[in-house]
């Protein structure tokens, strides 16, 4: 480890500077913040979990079609006299879901988003993997987060 | 640099003389970059990824393998790289490499008994249908 | 008046004092040892459990008093069971000599650094009996380590306490104290040097950073406590801070004149040095990285014991001039 | 007196074998006799989940296999696509790709630094330091497109969304700190005794060695080897920026960490550059595009660990035929064994720690 004085001067010198750094470090603010009593702003474009309108959604399922890992499904039903489509069924797989927004990247109405929920927990595992998208207060029980203002 | 457009296609005979050349003689390809198989339904591509340093080309090098004779000679003994990337297209593909100090299964548990990277190989769970 | 009445009365009356003292200076070191690694961090350590996180100490001893014991099946039992006993029971016994101040002492004996010195060094035994009665590898591996490394440092932390007793011609505590009322001892060249050596054989002694091999996170998972869970895993935990002040208490016994002080009371002074010294062990254990076995053991006998052999020559060729 | 080996289980769960390595150790006493490395704890069958994905669904899954650097992985997978397809990326777009490639690759080695020097028994502190800068990467990809680890930020054809305002600014100020704050890490660690001792002499990896056993990237350019895809076969548009090609001398751990150290100063060149000369245009590209893949080919890119390579296969589908994955971890890890013969237990944690693996890539 030391052969010479002088090596053993210089590494002495080494063992100082180290505790300069970490003593320096002991005066800066904490960068941590205390979590569950103290939560970080979400940015614009986080992905939480997958959310939908409801009323802005005409049942294309192309956000089906694009999903890598098969986390939503969706079964239409066509209006007899306007020949429209729409949603009858639309869940989503929380369990699979991998957050990767090509849902909301697809979707031609913006109906599909994703919202700014991270904090996902559930009591019953079906809750999770059948979440009914069409349902308004489905993630109501969710702490609604803060959204950092994005600069302009 | 354009790496190299095509490949070469050599016998399963052939392979071992040749990256043996090809290592040592003036072409220098002293990289074995990558190592790897495509099952081809009848057939399994090994597929050999040489580079040269000194050159500064890719060479691409297959050898088609039938389904009935899926055996190959190993070049780890002139590449240490080739070891485990040998065993994995053995664990994957199931091509048996004559002549590994070591061909065992190197992904998958010991215990397993099919070759996932075969395209009759039957999948169990959720494959989401692909686009048409 | 029965006076061996009340001299039995006075014993236990320490001996319970000191047992307090031990549980709650090794959670406030822990208390302590958190916050310092946090600030040096940039984190913020424990801050839930009361102002600043300072009951944080009570909670997690409720919770190793809680926790289940769990005994290995293929343990050595009976070894296994004695160990946390084995480094508990010498670390109380060693704060019988510390001088907390002219008067704070358990008794004052003629040879109290010696006995120090000797019964800080029975730990080791226990640590090897954990290592060993575990009959897990890591745990051995820990033990051995252990072993090795206490018996190496115990020469140049023995030799550089001796230039101390030279210079105060006592063993007894409380008499080093008295000798250094002209002056700290430290001021000293030769006693300032076996100060350094003192300081880092001891932090070897007690198995800190950079010296943790037998604990070694990184390599042996938790060394010889790998397989000790609740209340046997406490002990040793308090083992270890009981032991980390033990050795800034003479440290600053030896070296910065103990007690003694510009005003009273000097029990305070006492504390305030002690804790000057932890404080800087806990500096340096979350700066430096650990040192290999062979390293280690070639600084101790190659570099530290002909050092401070040394230095014992120097400092009696200096006595001797000064008659 | 008998004498006998101990063989001792290292993983899969252990403080530092980077995941869910497990690694077989026979010991002579504390010396390494014999390393068996066992890996697959994580094994997703990667390769055969992109037989059954479109190229834009499988960009996702490429977050998951280097998840450190996810942001290059997504960047290879790309240009290995763009390659087969014969189309590329508009110019702000290859840009933002660079930005974002060597941010993510910053962020990578000082997490290979912080738990190097972890494994070296610095309790933490360069650990917590090193998540402290890095956490300034994370935020701005939070911003940038939204998720802190798997980003999926990449696309076939450009990228998911441009800058947004206020983030340039914010990649400025982290490349003024960054620079600061490596001359703390140097003071910390570089040149202290304990760390050179720990890590001088250790794991020396011939040139020779290096090359016969596949090992790419910081690796191979500490053993001496001169060798960046990024210089030599520049990809991207990396062949504007003015960067060096960092080496080291002997190949030991430490020259594995300097290399690394020396590379983010590289890295945080690069990325002024990027962002001074960021063209204007439209970068995002479509994503419900659907291609045919036809024919093969091999594209490799410089990851913080090394060439990552895509071997793509198409068979005339929107479906990949095969995706082969050349992991450059995988090809570092199977040097462990011939490095850590003779040396001892906390060596071998060193030399692990040096070649900076991440197991997702590993087992895939």
């Amino acid at each position: 480890m030391f052969t010479k004085i002088n090596d053993m001067v210089s590494g002495f010198v080494s063992i100082l500077k180290g505790l300069a750094v970490t003593g320096k470090n002991m005066f800066r603010k904490p960068v941590t913040i205390q979590y569950p009593f103290e939560k970080p702003a979400m940015t614009a474009r986080f992905r939480g979990l997958v959310d939908l309108y409801p009323e802005k959604c005409i049942a294309c399922s192309q956000c089906v079609k694009i999903c890598p890992t098969a986390a939503l499904a969706l079964e239409t039903t066509t209006n007899p006299q306007t020949k429209k489509r729409a949603a009858a069924v639309f869940t989503y797989n929380g369990e699979l879901c991998c957050f990767c927004g090509l849902c909301q990247e697809v979707c031609p109405t913006a109906a599909m988003y994703m919202n700014k929920c991270y904090e996902v927990a559930y009591y019953a595992h079906d809750d999770l993997t059948k979440i009914d998208l069409l349902k308004a207060d489905k993630y109501a029980h969710l702490a609604p987060p803060k959204v950092k203002e994005q600069k302009t | 640099m354009e790496q190299t457009p095509g490949w070469v296609t050599l016998g399963k005979d052939a392979l071992k003389p040749v990256v043996a050349f090809l290592k040592d003689g003036p072409g220098a390809f002293i990289s074995l970059h990558c190592l790897t198989g495509v099952d081809r339904k009848e057939a399994v591509e090994v597929v050999y990824h040489l580079y040269s340093f000194e050159h500064r080309v890719m060479l691409t090098i297959k050898v088609i393998l039938p389904n009935a004779d899926l055996t190959i000679d190993s070049i780890t003994p002139l590449w240490a790289a080739a070891d485990w990337l040998e065993r994995e297209v053995y664990d994957l593909l199931g091509v048996r490499f004559a002549g590994h100090p070591d061909l065992r299964r190197i992904l998958n548990p010991d215990t397993w008994t099919d070759h996932p990277l075969r395209k009759d190989f039957k999948m169990a769970g959720v494959v989401p249908k692909p686009v048409k | 008046m029965n006076y061996p009445w009340m001299a039995l009365l006075f014993l236990v009356v320490k001996g319970v004092c000191i047992l307090a003292f031990f549980a709650v200076n090794a959670m406030f070191l822990i208390w302590l040892e958190r916050k310092v690694s946090a600030k040096i961090q940039n984190r913020l350590g424990p801050m839930v459990t009361g102002p600043h996180g300072s009951l944080q100490l009570i909670a997690d001893t409720v919770k190793l008093l809680l926790k289940e014991n769990i005994v290995p099946t293929e343990a050595d039992r009976f070894v296994w069971w004695l160990a946390p006993f084995f480094v508990a029971v010498p670390t109380v016994a060693a704060f019988l000599c510390i001088p907390f101040s002219a008067t704070w002492i358990v008794s004052d004996l003629n040879v109290g650094i010696l006995f120090i010195c000797s019964i800080t060094s029975l730990c080791v035994l226990g640590v090897f009996m954990a290592g060993w009665g575990s009959n897990n590898k890591y745990s051995l591996l820990g033990g051995m380590r252990s072993a090795a490394q206490i018996i190496s440092y115990e020469v140049p932390l023995l030799l550089s306490v001796l230039v101390v007793i030279m210079e105060a011609g006592t063993l007894s505590m409380q008499g080093i104290v008295h000798a250094q009322e002209v002056g700290w001892f430290f001021l000293k060249p030769n006693v300032l040097v076996a100060f350094l050596i003192y300081l880092i054989s001891a932090t070897a002694e007690v198995n800190r950073v950079p010296f943790d091999i037998p604990e070694a996170e990184s390599e042996l998972v938790s060394g010889y406590h790998t397989e000790y869970s609740g209340m046997k895993f406490s002990m040793f935990f308090l083992a270890e801070y009981a032991n980390l002040f033990i050795i800034s208490a003479v440290a600053a016994t030896l070296f910065l004149g103990g007690w003694l002080g510009p005003w009273r009371p000097s029990a305070v002074w006492f504390l305030l040095k002690v804790y000057g010294i932890i404080g800087f062990l806990m500096w340096v254990r979350w700066t430096l990285p650990r040192v290999r076995m062979d390293q280690m053991m070639a600084f101790a006998w190659k570099i530290l014991t002909p050092v401070s052999l040394i230095n014992v020559l120097v400092t009696g060729w200096l006595l001797v001039i000064k008659g | 007196m008998d004498f006998e080996e101990l063989i001792i289980n290292m993983g899969p769960q252990h403080p530092s074998t980077h995941g869910v390595l497990f690694l077989q150790l026979k010991l002579d006493g504390e010396v390494v006799v014999d390393c068996q490395p066992h890996i697959g704890y994580l094994h997703r069958s990667i390769e055969k989940i992109a037989e059954n994905r479109t190229l834009v669904q499988f960009v996702p899954f490429t977050d998951r296999l280097d998840y450190i650097a996810s942001m290059n992985n997504n960047v290879g997978f790309c240009l290995a696509a763009e390659k087969l397809l014969g189309i590329s990326a508009p110019p702000r777009a290859q840009y933002l790709r660079v930005i974002v490639a060597e941010l993510n690759r910053v962020a990578s080695h000082l997490l290979a630094i912080g738990t190097f020097a972890q494994d070296l028994g610095a309790y933490a502190t360069p650990l917590f330091y090193a998540l402290r800068d890095r956490e300034k990467v994370v935020q701005i990809f939070d911003q940038l497109c939204g998720q802190r680890l798997t980003y999926d930020y990449v696309r076939v054809g450009g990228v998911s969304g441009d800058l947004p305002p206020g983030v340039d600014q914010l990649i400025r100020d982290f490349i003024a700190y960054e620079r600061r704050m490596l001359a703390e890490y140097h003071d910390l660690l570089t040149g202290n005794v304990i760390f050179c001792a720990r890590s001088r002499n250790i794991g020396v990896l011939s040139k020779e060695a290096a090359v016969n056993y596949g090992v790419t990237g910081t690796n191979l350019r500490a053993s001496g080897v001169a060798w960046d895809v990024r210089k030599d076969e520049p990809y991207l548009v990396y062949d504007k920026f003015d960067f060096k090609v960092i080496t080291g001398q002997k190949g030991d751990s430490w020259d594995r960490y300097d290399v690394r150290m020396r590379e983010i100063e590289e890295s945080l060149k690069i990325i002024e550059q990027a962002l001074g000369g960021l063209p204007e245009g439209d970068p995002v590209a479509k994503v419900n595009k659907v291609f045919r893949l036809t024919g093969e080919t091999y594209m490799r890119t410089e990851n913080p660990r090394g060439e990552l390579g895509f071997y793509l296969v198409g068979d005339g589908g929107p479906l990949p035929y095969r995706l082969k994955i050349r992991a450059p971890s995988f090809s570092n890890l199977s040097v462990l064994p011939y490095l850590v013969r003779g040396l001892n237990i906390s060596d071998t944690v060193c030399v692990l720690g040096s070649l900076d693996i991440v197991m997702g890539e590993i087992d895939r």
